[in-house]
């Protein structure tokens, strides 16, 4: 797959215009408006190389992996198997056992609740997670407790769109089965200490569940630093395409868990007195996989990684301070969360009393694409009092002259709202 | 831009009628859009199946507001089986603007609480 | 997109030359030998004008669906929720309410399993299911089982590979709360009576809960008038791309049965205290959705319109039963199941005692792709007590030629082992 | 073809060597290709930490069934350290054939049971 190789390996330090060459849609006008895709954080845009991997994919080598011996079948295999390698690289995986492939975060934090909550929960047991959780990492956890009878129990957060740690360290403590948490918030863009709150509940032998959907695509990821015991993304928001998704977990924990879904691919042997199940990874892989969407992810990461993670990083953090300070300067628009030197790529908003909806459908008129909503996080907006926002984010691809366009656009939607 | 937020959208935002409540309404319910947390609360009075009285409150953006405002203000004098044939078609009439999928939710939104309320359909109008 | 109108329209009746050109993959050779692809039944090529939809559809309306107000997300939303009134009217679905996107047929049946059974299942309980299953429709049920304390039977199969109807009678009683059953046998190919099975399932109060993944890509599918309460399939195996499924439920059953997997999209408002639930179908889907391959499934499906369902089920009955009267001749050969009048597009078989992932490396070495293994269905085989068969199966671009060349490959075989 | 099923292999398969049981073996081992359901029974006796015997039984291909008679040729007279470091690379090289990802399974079979007998290593190796 000779388009897999970026184009930009010459370049010994790329340049926005030249990744943007790269992204087929962003080159397109909205309401005669070059487009301003400032919505990654909800889903992020694809690479021509990752969208003509799959094209050959498909072309090439597609056959249903694993059990066949043909040669379409093992090529497909040895592809699905190199992403996984590639995956467990990206993240600093031990094992490639370390990977399970599932279709998105949300799937791989259900996974987590289900199979690892229904052996490991019961009544007294407590479930630790945090008020600025994105619903998927709320609602698997309040259906398990609803199983099994433990507690769920929040950590709030600061006026400042922080964990509140003082209230954490009570929350947190012998009782405390599993500690959930975001790295990185979806809302406030608040970035956790990861490795810190890990350690905090390994401490009082909980076991730490990561909600990486966002720090993933933004920073560079290192399961073992980190010594998460759980950590789950999504392809979709990291240049990779929908319909997949990772949940890395620790081999032993895995190796204790019983399986989530029944079917093809994770058994061992069936019998019709019952089954047994296969070895790591493919336990928890049942049925026929998202093949070429692990191809696609692949692809995507080869594309992270040469453009570098740091890189990506240190990109968006300039864009954010950039974003930061020009919000500020709008009279009525409040800023949630952090200052810039505490967040990740992504500035949420109110905006006088203009509803989000209206402010996004009127940027959308001038090609700027923010999201409005609750962004799958209502708790957030409850703890604010508000119930909804409007959301900038960005990502290797934005650039400064898009913060200006952004900024005009609401300077024009404050102009249709001002009675 | 003229086109979504035309004048009469947003005079009806500004100065919503019928916004408010009603004493003793025969009918009454409540409901969000869970793609955007939006709500709005719908109450009707109600005589020999006529609508004689009708008052919403809410929260969200301009379409859902203007859609609940022009909504109730047609009610007035409908029957309930008319309410039961209202459809999607009949709020995109009304607001006049053209509109995708997404932003069509907050529009029906205020059809489908009235539908639920008159007659337990827990659908959006199609 | 364009790309969606395959180039079928002006012949009036399609030639399977003409359809093998859409299929890029199928125009390459393997070790020197044009590709004879004979496994459909793990996992069917792709037409371009699929891999081309998916393809336009990153380069130009890629956006997160549903709670977006930007051109992107609205027309992402279209395209997604398209793709699902093209699924409800390919099987007759009287609503759009009642089609839920999975990964894949096991992901289907381990959503009803898990989230209709823990509602519904209690000891003393039946779950009803085939000898003749899938590991699909086999793990998840057992699971349940376990979970619930109701008790898995299973309808024993004839020596021809059909179901066993006496004993089906005496095991399908008042105690059995859902049958569930393929419609076709992906190893012996028999076609079961999906509404009489259905029918007699209602007769005793049980929901019918049908396995699709063979049927829905090769038999005009009516939910309607098979009556059934959930049908699930596979993209994958009817030219649509890997990543999704589809899982028909009949609505007032599924507005009924509580949430599966938790998280976005799925809820109707999350408050710290506890959730509720959206509507149809949206309550089944958590998190990002497989996008891409939704709008690459419509368009498979538009393919199979364009084709004609009635012409491919004419089309594989021919090559199936001139393949039967070829494979017969060959000293040795023996296949598994029914008459060619009543199975679909598949043969498999034992030949000899050359082990069938020999069969398949052999054939490989001359182009021929078969699958060889126990298929994900144990049971079958152990009830013919052999633990692998060979399978060859066609599907809408197979010719009579391929079965020669299938044949001319079995020889070869013989040969290499004859000792 | 003739590389896959060069004639050792063949040869190895039709007329395999150790194959059958011991009597009263010091280890004892069974597991399955989940992939596939092909079975590997292996049995050694062990004195002072080396291997004395080796026999295995099983049903499969003609890879799997060769690699177990190869490898049981291989294994009598070596320690129980040098089983330890034996990986993938070494079957592949004792096959002599060129072979996929889905085939090394088939391949490994045999060496994955020796491991999980001897050292309760219950992956696949690599
Ligand atoms: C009859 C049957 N059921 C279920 C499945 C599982 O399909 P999937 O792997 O796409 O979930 C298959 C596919 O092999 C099948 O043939
Ligand atoms: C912090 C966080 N967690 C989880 C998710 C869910 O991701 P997905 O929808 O891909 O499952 C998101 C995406 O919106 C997110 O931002």
């Amino acid at each position: 797959m000779t388009a897999s190789t970026p184009t930009l390996q010459v370049a010994p330090m790329p340049t926005v215009a030249e990744i943007r060459k790269d992204f087929p849609i962003l080159q397109q006008e909205v309401h005669g408006h070059p487009l301003v895709y400032l919505d990654s954080t909800a889903s992020s845009q694809k690479p021509v190389q990752v969208i003509e991997a799959m094209d050959e994919y498909y072309r090439t080598i597609h056959a249903n992996v694993h059990r066949g011996v043909h040669t379409l079948s093992e090529a497909a295999t040895t592809a699905y198997e190199d992403a996984r390698l590639k995956v467990a690289r990206f993240i600093n995986a031990p094992s490639t056992k370390e990977i399970i492939f599932t279709r998105n975060t949300t799937e791989g934090l259900n996974l987590v609740a289900y199979s690892w909550g229904r052996a490991n929960l019961k009544p007294g047991d407590e479930v630790l997670i945090t008020e600025m959780e994105h619903h998927s990492n709320i609602v698997p956890w309040q259906l398990i407790c609803e199983i099994t009878g433990a507690t769920l129990r929040y950590v709030p957060i600061t006026p400042r769109g922080e964990l509140d740690y003082d209230a954490l360290s009570q929350l947190l403590n012998e009782k405390t089965k599993v500690f959930a948490f975001t790295a990185m918030s979806n809302v406030l863009g608040t970035i956790n200490p990861v490795a810190e709150l890990v350690a905090r509940a390994h401490a009082v032998g909980a076991i730490a569940v990561v909600d990486g959907a966002q720090s993933v695509p933004h920073l560079k990821t290192d399961v073992q630093a980190l010594d998460a015991d759980f950590l789950a993304f999504s392809s979709h928001k990291m240049l990779g395409p929908t319909g997949i998704g990772v949940l890395y977990g620790r081999k032993e924990i895995l190796q204790a868990m019983p399986p989530f879904l029944g079917g093809g691919d994770m058994i061992r042997e069936v019998k019709l007195s019952g089954s047994s199940w296969n070895d790591l990874p493919y336990k928890f892989e049942a049925g026929t996989p998202a093949i070429a969407e692990a191809v696609g992810l692949s692809v995507a990461i080869d594309y992270l990684n040469q453009v570098g993670m740091d890189w990506i990083t240190e990109h968006e953090r300039q864009i954010t301070a950039y974003a930061w300070e020009q919000l500020q300067q709008i009279e009525g628009l409040r800023i949630l969360g952090p200052d810039p030197e505490r967040r990740g790529g992504l500035l949420s908003f109110i905006f006088g009393d203009i509803h989000p909806h209206d402010i996004a459908s009127i940027l959308d008129m001038q090609g700027v694409a923010v999201r409005a909503g609750h962004h799958c996080a209502q708790p957030i907006h409850d703890h604010y009092g508000i119930s909804a926002s409007t959301r900038a984010s960005f990502y290797i691809y934005n650039s400064l002259d898009e913060v200006d366009r952004l900024v005009a656009a609401l300077h024009q939607a404050k102009d249709i709202f001002s009675f | 831009m003229d086109d979504f937020y035309r004048e009469n959208i947003l005079d009806h935002y500004r100065y919503p009628r019928h916004k408010g409540h009603l004493e003793d309404p025969d009918i009454h319910y409540h409901d969000v859009n869970p793609f955007c947390g939006d709500e709005i609360t719908l109450e009707l009075k109600v005589e020999d199946d006529r609508i004689v009285e009708a008052a919403f409150d809410g929260k969200g953006c301009a379409i859902s507001q203007a859609s609940a405002s022009m909504l109730t203000e047609e009610l007035v004098g409908m029957t309930l089986e008319e309410v039961r044939q209202l459809n999607k078609d009949y709020i995109i009439d009304l607001l006049g603007i053209p509109i995708g999928p997404v932003r069509l939710k907050c529009a029906l939104l205020p059809l489908k609480v009235l539908k639920a309320g008159v007659w337990g359909l827990e659908e959006w109008p199609e």
